[in-house]
């Protein structure tokens, strides 16, 4: 039985996750939607750049990203110094730099399913919502978000996932301290590190498996709930 | 501060957590240890991280982060030494460190090691295999792991026949035996050097110092590693 | 008042559209592809034309010359799309209300009066999805009623609708036009819909329009095969109310000429101004008035012209007083009556036959 | 032939349709949300009913008792849908000639000849995207005739086209059903099309069949107020092509009972069998027989009911012989006329009112 | 000019984690479109299950399903036994070893977009195609993927780049072996952990952006074209 209870420090490192990866969710998913849409709707200079420039966290080894971000926003980088000034905001090696870190590795992952949802809207619905005198972002917030949904809750179970499992970029960013940027991912590898540490390893190892599968199953949930929503089945 | 932290190389996760509960339960302050690649850290305290004490698995890595004051010069100290082994999976027979005798016991296999290039343990791997002179031999049919541990557990799981690790590595392993040690002078010598960092917190010269206490030898002793004279 | 004279391209095609419309509605109609929806898309602001001018009302709605632009948003349009375009999300009373709740419209119809007349309260909590054909542009149709609109544009609104929902449509449409003042700009094919219920008919061909005015005089002066693709000719005759007889629910309609025409079943009152759409075809020719017959309207007329048409028919164009009436007969007919200019024959129009469109006083200004 | 006789339901509409219908066209009736488009989804195989049997020209496509399902695909259904579901991405002529490079149909109509008929040649290279309303519907049907069906299912087809295109494409139905014996299911609002197109009616009305058979015996039967939705009523006058007359281009059609009509422009050969659909509101009623009139029908015959209808009308009911017409008169002139049963009055029908509707040899088989 | 000349070892690295990503993609591909029609148009038992599998390797740390890549597919694991007896098929440190870690880790992010592309698809459209006798595999074919087009090339976008990046699950799996399966990613790691590294690493890094940028351009590109095809614009 005590097999199934959580250690101190399990708790601890499955809470911070999930703190992480809530708010990494939460601050990049206003932006991804702004982003997605931008991306496909408007067209701009710059845009394959900042396309580009969306995805590199993905095609860099996280490890590069962590350091990118370390000589950005660390104590000693210009945005971290700015932040820490002006707004007394600091990612040092503290939990929200894990959740910069998480953000931006799934940055990308929120942002294409997005994107892609809003170029399968028919720009016609919009149309007649305007026609109805609906402003732009009242249309954008009643007619063409929720009709993207679909894709947005998509590109969230992606990056909530990808949250969850961000390791390289995180060890590297904010280092893996316990009680503050010590994920479930970060115990794991820190369980490896422990000749003694394989019960340890394969105990976390349920535990992200159990997180993740609960997360899928409530996105499955919410998407059907959608799905009905926009008509595929009446009430 | 009631509060030390240590940036520590992954190979030392075991002993300095012992040592850390040991140093709480004599002291009342607790350690808390950040534990990764000893690349990894001495960047991050280059960085300014908000580490009192910095533990690298080389002397490379304490070097640069000297070179970039990240650290107290006055400070560093080793507090630990480590040997090179060659290991099999259990009940293996003991092996000579010759060139026929690798390639006969490797067969199409591979021999793992800590990656030559970016771990330390394979630094002093490659540094062994050279001046034994077998690395022409065996340097095509390396296995280079992203740490020492990938490295042990693939011998230990006998995905690779053979695998270069330190011995405190093979001391906690069960699955493997150690096959032959490297000797001493054919690598530089493997050394943990701990020091403050130019940031550290009052006290925390405490934890260094009681790192070469005689607790902390015997935990380190328990845990395979060579404690510094 | 619709004022329009743009110039403007959809992909390929070319558009040319010039007409002006007094208050009232007026009918686009043109064949398949000729550029309707295309026109009323860039009255409605979704398809910037290259130049030209665009005023409801007298307020200018697009200038290319003054650089003004009103957006789609401040244009207050109704339009009841093609295609419907419901929001498959919204419930379909969400759908109706959602220029009240989305774009801040004043409500001035009511939603129960609107769901009402079109069938669909027992719809309301349903999405659009698995609405029927008919059910989904009735749904359209009460979106843009209810969008406090200072324009309504119908393209083909009930082309999918069935003869009982569009009877009790049409005339709403006309009560509102009348109640209201609302233009509407109305797309359609059925002849009969236009001229029971336009002012002013505009005819497009190929992106131009061909023709615009007033519905009597486009009727009249088109070739029928060709400019209306093969509808049926029709006259209309104004008049005024001049009795009702409440016993048998006729009313007589007297011409500015002196001749009357009993129409029954026609809600005017007394002084109204009445237009009477009299179908070539439902007019009969006799040389002498004949009596004892079920036909009740038997009018004096001069025969003006002879117009041979397609196949075995003949237009015979006759004059009552100023106003003018065909008749499309056999030639067969023609010949056996003797038929020529200047001959003084017997219109016989069933009353049954007769298309109703109230006037109101509204157009008489114009 | 097409049979029948299906019980199921489309969410929270429930379906019962019964009819059998021989060769021939046969439409199915009935206002907007009756249930027309889900009993074609049904026998299309898009929905599966909960029991019952359908079958066309013999082969069962459905039989629950028997456990027989064809799959949609072997259906061999041409469906021209309500919504026309042209595939996006594919051109025109992809999705014209869908059938036969994706469904290995066999071409049975040249591309050429149906693209033609359709008018949309200049189309063939567009993306159906931006078509107008009415081009996507003509592709529809190119689509569906081309896919060599053996029953082809039209849900609306020609609500969005103009008079012209329609003036074309329905011959053209009567020719391909009289020439290949195609059974064709047409759904539509307009009875005009109806009457002129089919043989066999079928009218729903909340999902069920209210009525089915011969289109003349089921309009007969009809109160037109409420089963067609206030359509108006019609009968349906047989005989046979007994004369042509060449010069005038007028045809004489011998009824059953001996009384002929004359009706311009038919292209029917001598002994053709012929079916005419003559609306109530265009008969006249007279008491004695006139002369000097263009009206060129002049029949005698015998009251046999007076109807009163809603408003100011009254239906004379008719018999020539045993064929039934129907006038609609006001009540003013019946009372003027002084009608009563047993009566013998002239009915007037001018020629060029009446609606031609071919009969071919296989509906005289019945 | 030196500085824009790649090295021999730059090279053979650029050119190796082509090929890893390359064939990553083009296996997992079909595999992907498969599982994705799947999850979107098929109910059946251990649906969720399937699910949540497919995402397990973006939730856990890389190591760990590096690890168990080397438990199930290394020499020593029953599937690498099976394959290599069978087959004489060797994942264990070679290439395709890269290019199976490479497939596992992006294929979530392959089949989320796929599968919401199917999800958008009108049914409808596909009732049309079989009514017209089109068998299921040709509407498939010729209605149902083409529509789904755009989010299927999202989706490999997205696992290219992964593909390109991925770097913890890789060097556990096949280690970092020079020539063999140090891609770009390993190799760049490998630079930031050797203290004289700098430079190299920025040079990888700027390799990795550029082939980046190469492939994102190309698929905007070809995301267009695709647009385009449909018919938001006629030819
Ligand atoms: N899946 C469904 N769920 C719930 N209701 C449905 C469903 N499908 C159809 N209905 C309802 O069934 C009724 C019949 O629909 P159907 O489309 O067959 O009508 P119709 O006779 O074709 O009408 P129209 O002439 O307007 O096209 C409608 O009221 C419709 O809303
Ligand atoms: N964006 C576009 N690109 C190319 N051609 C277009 C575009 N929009 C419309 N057209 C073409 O312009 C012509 C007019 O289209 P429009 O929709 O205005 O016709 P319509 O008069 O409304 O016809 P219908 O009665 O069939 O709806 C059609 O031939 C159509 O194919
Ligand atoms: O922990 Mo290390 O940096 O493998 O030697
Ligand atoms: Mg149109
Ligand atoms: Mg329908």
């Amino acid at each position: 039985m005590a097999f199934f209870e959580l250690h101190p420090q399990e708790w601890e490192a499955l809470s911070l996750s999930l703190k992480v990866a809530a708010t990494a969710l939460a601050v990049s998913l206003p932006l991804a939607v702004l982003t997605g849409y931008g991306l496909a709707r408007w067209r701009f200079p710059g845009h394959g750049l900042l396309n580009a420039l969306i995805h590199m966290p993905l095609v860099m080894p996280p490890v590069v990203t962590g350091f990118v971000l370390l000589l950005v926003f660390g104590p000693a980088g210009p945005a971290g110094q700015f932040l820490s000034k002006t707004f007394g905001l600091s990612f040092a090696f503290n939990w929200m730099g894990a959740a910069l870190a998480a953000g931006v590795m799934a940055f990308p992952l929120l942002v294409r399913p997005i994107r892609l949802a809003f170029e399968a809207i028919d720009p016609k619905l919009e149309e007649a919502a305007t026609s109805l005198g609906a402003p732009r972002l009242i249309t954008f917030a009643v007619v063409t978000f929720p009709l993207a949904l679909p894709g947005v809750l998509g590109g969230a179970v992606l990056a909530f996932a990808k949250a969850m499992g961000e390791f390289g970029a995180t060890i590297t960013f904010v280092s893996n301290i316990p009680g503050e940027t010590r994920t479930l991912a970060l115990a794991l590898y820190t369980a490896t590190q422990t000749p003694s540490g394989d019960v340890m390893a394969f105990r976390l190892t349920i535990i992200s498996a159990a997180v993740a599968l609960g997360a899928l199953l409530l996105s499955e949930l919410l998407a059907r709930h959608l799905r009905r929503r926009i008509g595929a089945a009446d009430d | 501060a009631d509060k030390v932290t240590v940036f520590a190389a992954a190979s030392l996760t075991d002993a300095l957590s012992a040592i850390g509960k040991d140093f709480q339960a004599e002291t009342g302050k607790e350690a808390v240890f950040s534990f990764a690649g000893s690349g990894t850290l001495a960047r991050q305290v280059e960085a300014k991280a908000p580490a009192d004490l910095f533990i690298s698995a080389d002397e490379a890595w304490m070097a640069y982060t000297v070179e970039k004051e990240a650290v107290d010069p006055a400070t560093v100290r080793v507090i630990a030494e480590n040997e090179l082994v060659l290991v099999g999976p259990k009940g293996a027979e003991k092996l000579e460190l010759t060139a026929e005798a690798i390639t006969g016991r490797l067969g199409d296999g591979r021999l793992a090691i800590a990656d030559p290039e970016t771990v330390p343990a394979g630094r002093y791997g490659k540094q062994s295999l050279e001046s034994t002179g077998l690395w022409d031999t065996v340097s095509g049919k390396l296995a280079p792991m992203e740490n020492v541990r990938v490295a042990l557990a693939s011998v230990a799981r006998g995905d690779t026949p053979l695998g270069i690790v330190y011995s405190s590595d093979a001391f906690v392993e069960a699955d493997v035996d150690v096959l032959a040690v490297f000797p001493r002078e054919s690598h530089t010598p493997i050394r943990y050097p701990a020091a403050l960092t130019v940031g550290a917190s009052e006290g925390s010269a405490a934890f260094l110092e009681y790192l070469s206490g005689n607790a902390a030898r015997k935990r380190l002793e328990e845990a395979g590693f060579t404690p510094a004279n | 008042m619709i004022e329009v004279d743009i110039k403007g391209r959809a992909g390929q095609f070319a558009v040319h559209a010039q007409f002006t419309a007094p208050q009232g509605v007026t009918s686009l109609f043109g064949p398949s592809g000729a550029g309707k929806s295309t026109v009323t898309r860039m009255i409605a602001g979704l398809l910037k034309p290259e130049e030209g001018r665009i005023a409801v009302n007298g307020e200018v709605l697009f200038d290319s010359a003054r650089g003004i632009d009103v957006s789609v948003q401040n244009r207050r349009i109704g339009h009841v799309f093609q295609d419907s375009r419901l929001f498959p999300h919204l419930s379909v009373k969400s759908n109706l209300t959602f220029a009240r709740w989305a774009g801040r419209r004043s409500a001035d119809r009511s939603l129960t009066e609107v769901v009402e007349l079109l069938g669909i309260g027992h719809l309301l909590n349903r999405k659009p999805g698995k609405l029927s054909g008919g059910e989904r542009q009735r749904v359209a149709i009460g979106r843009a009623l209810l969008s406090s609109p200072r324009l309504l544009i119908m393209d083909e609104p009930l082309a999918s609708l069935d003869q009982a929902r569009k009877a009790d449509i049409l005339p709403y449409l006309d009560r509102l036009r009348s109640e209201t003042g609302l233009p509407i700009l109305y797309v359609s094919h059925a002849m009969e819909e236009v001229a029971r219920l336009s002012q002013t008919l505009v005819i497009l061909s190929g992106g131009k329009t061909v023709a615009s005015g007033p519905v009597s005089e486009v009727l009249a002066s088109l070739d029928p095969g060709t400019d209306l693709g093969g509808e049926e000719t029709a006259a209309l005759l104004e008049g005024v109310v001049a009795h009702r007889d409440e016993q048998w629910d006729l009313v007589d309609v007297a011409l500015d000429e002196g001749a009357v025409i009993q129409v029954p079943g026609l809600p005017a009152s007394l002084g109204d101004r009445i237009r009477l759409r009299i179908p070539a075809r439902d007019v009969s020719i006799s040389l002498t008035r004949p009596s004892g017959i079920s036909v009740r309207n038997i009018l004096k007329a001069k025969v003006e012209a002879l117009r041979p048409l397609d196949g075995p028919y003949v237009e015979v164009v006759c004059k009552i007083g100023t106003q003018t009436l065909r008749s499309r007969i056999t030639r067969a007919s023609s010949a056996d009556l003797g038929l020529a200019p200047g001959q003084c024959v017997f219109l016989l129009i069933k009353s049954v036959t007769i298309d109703q469109g109230r006037v109101g006083p509204a157009f008489r200004e114009i």
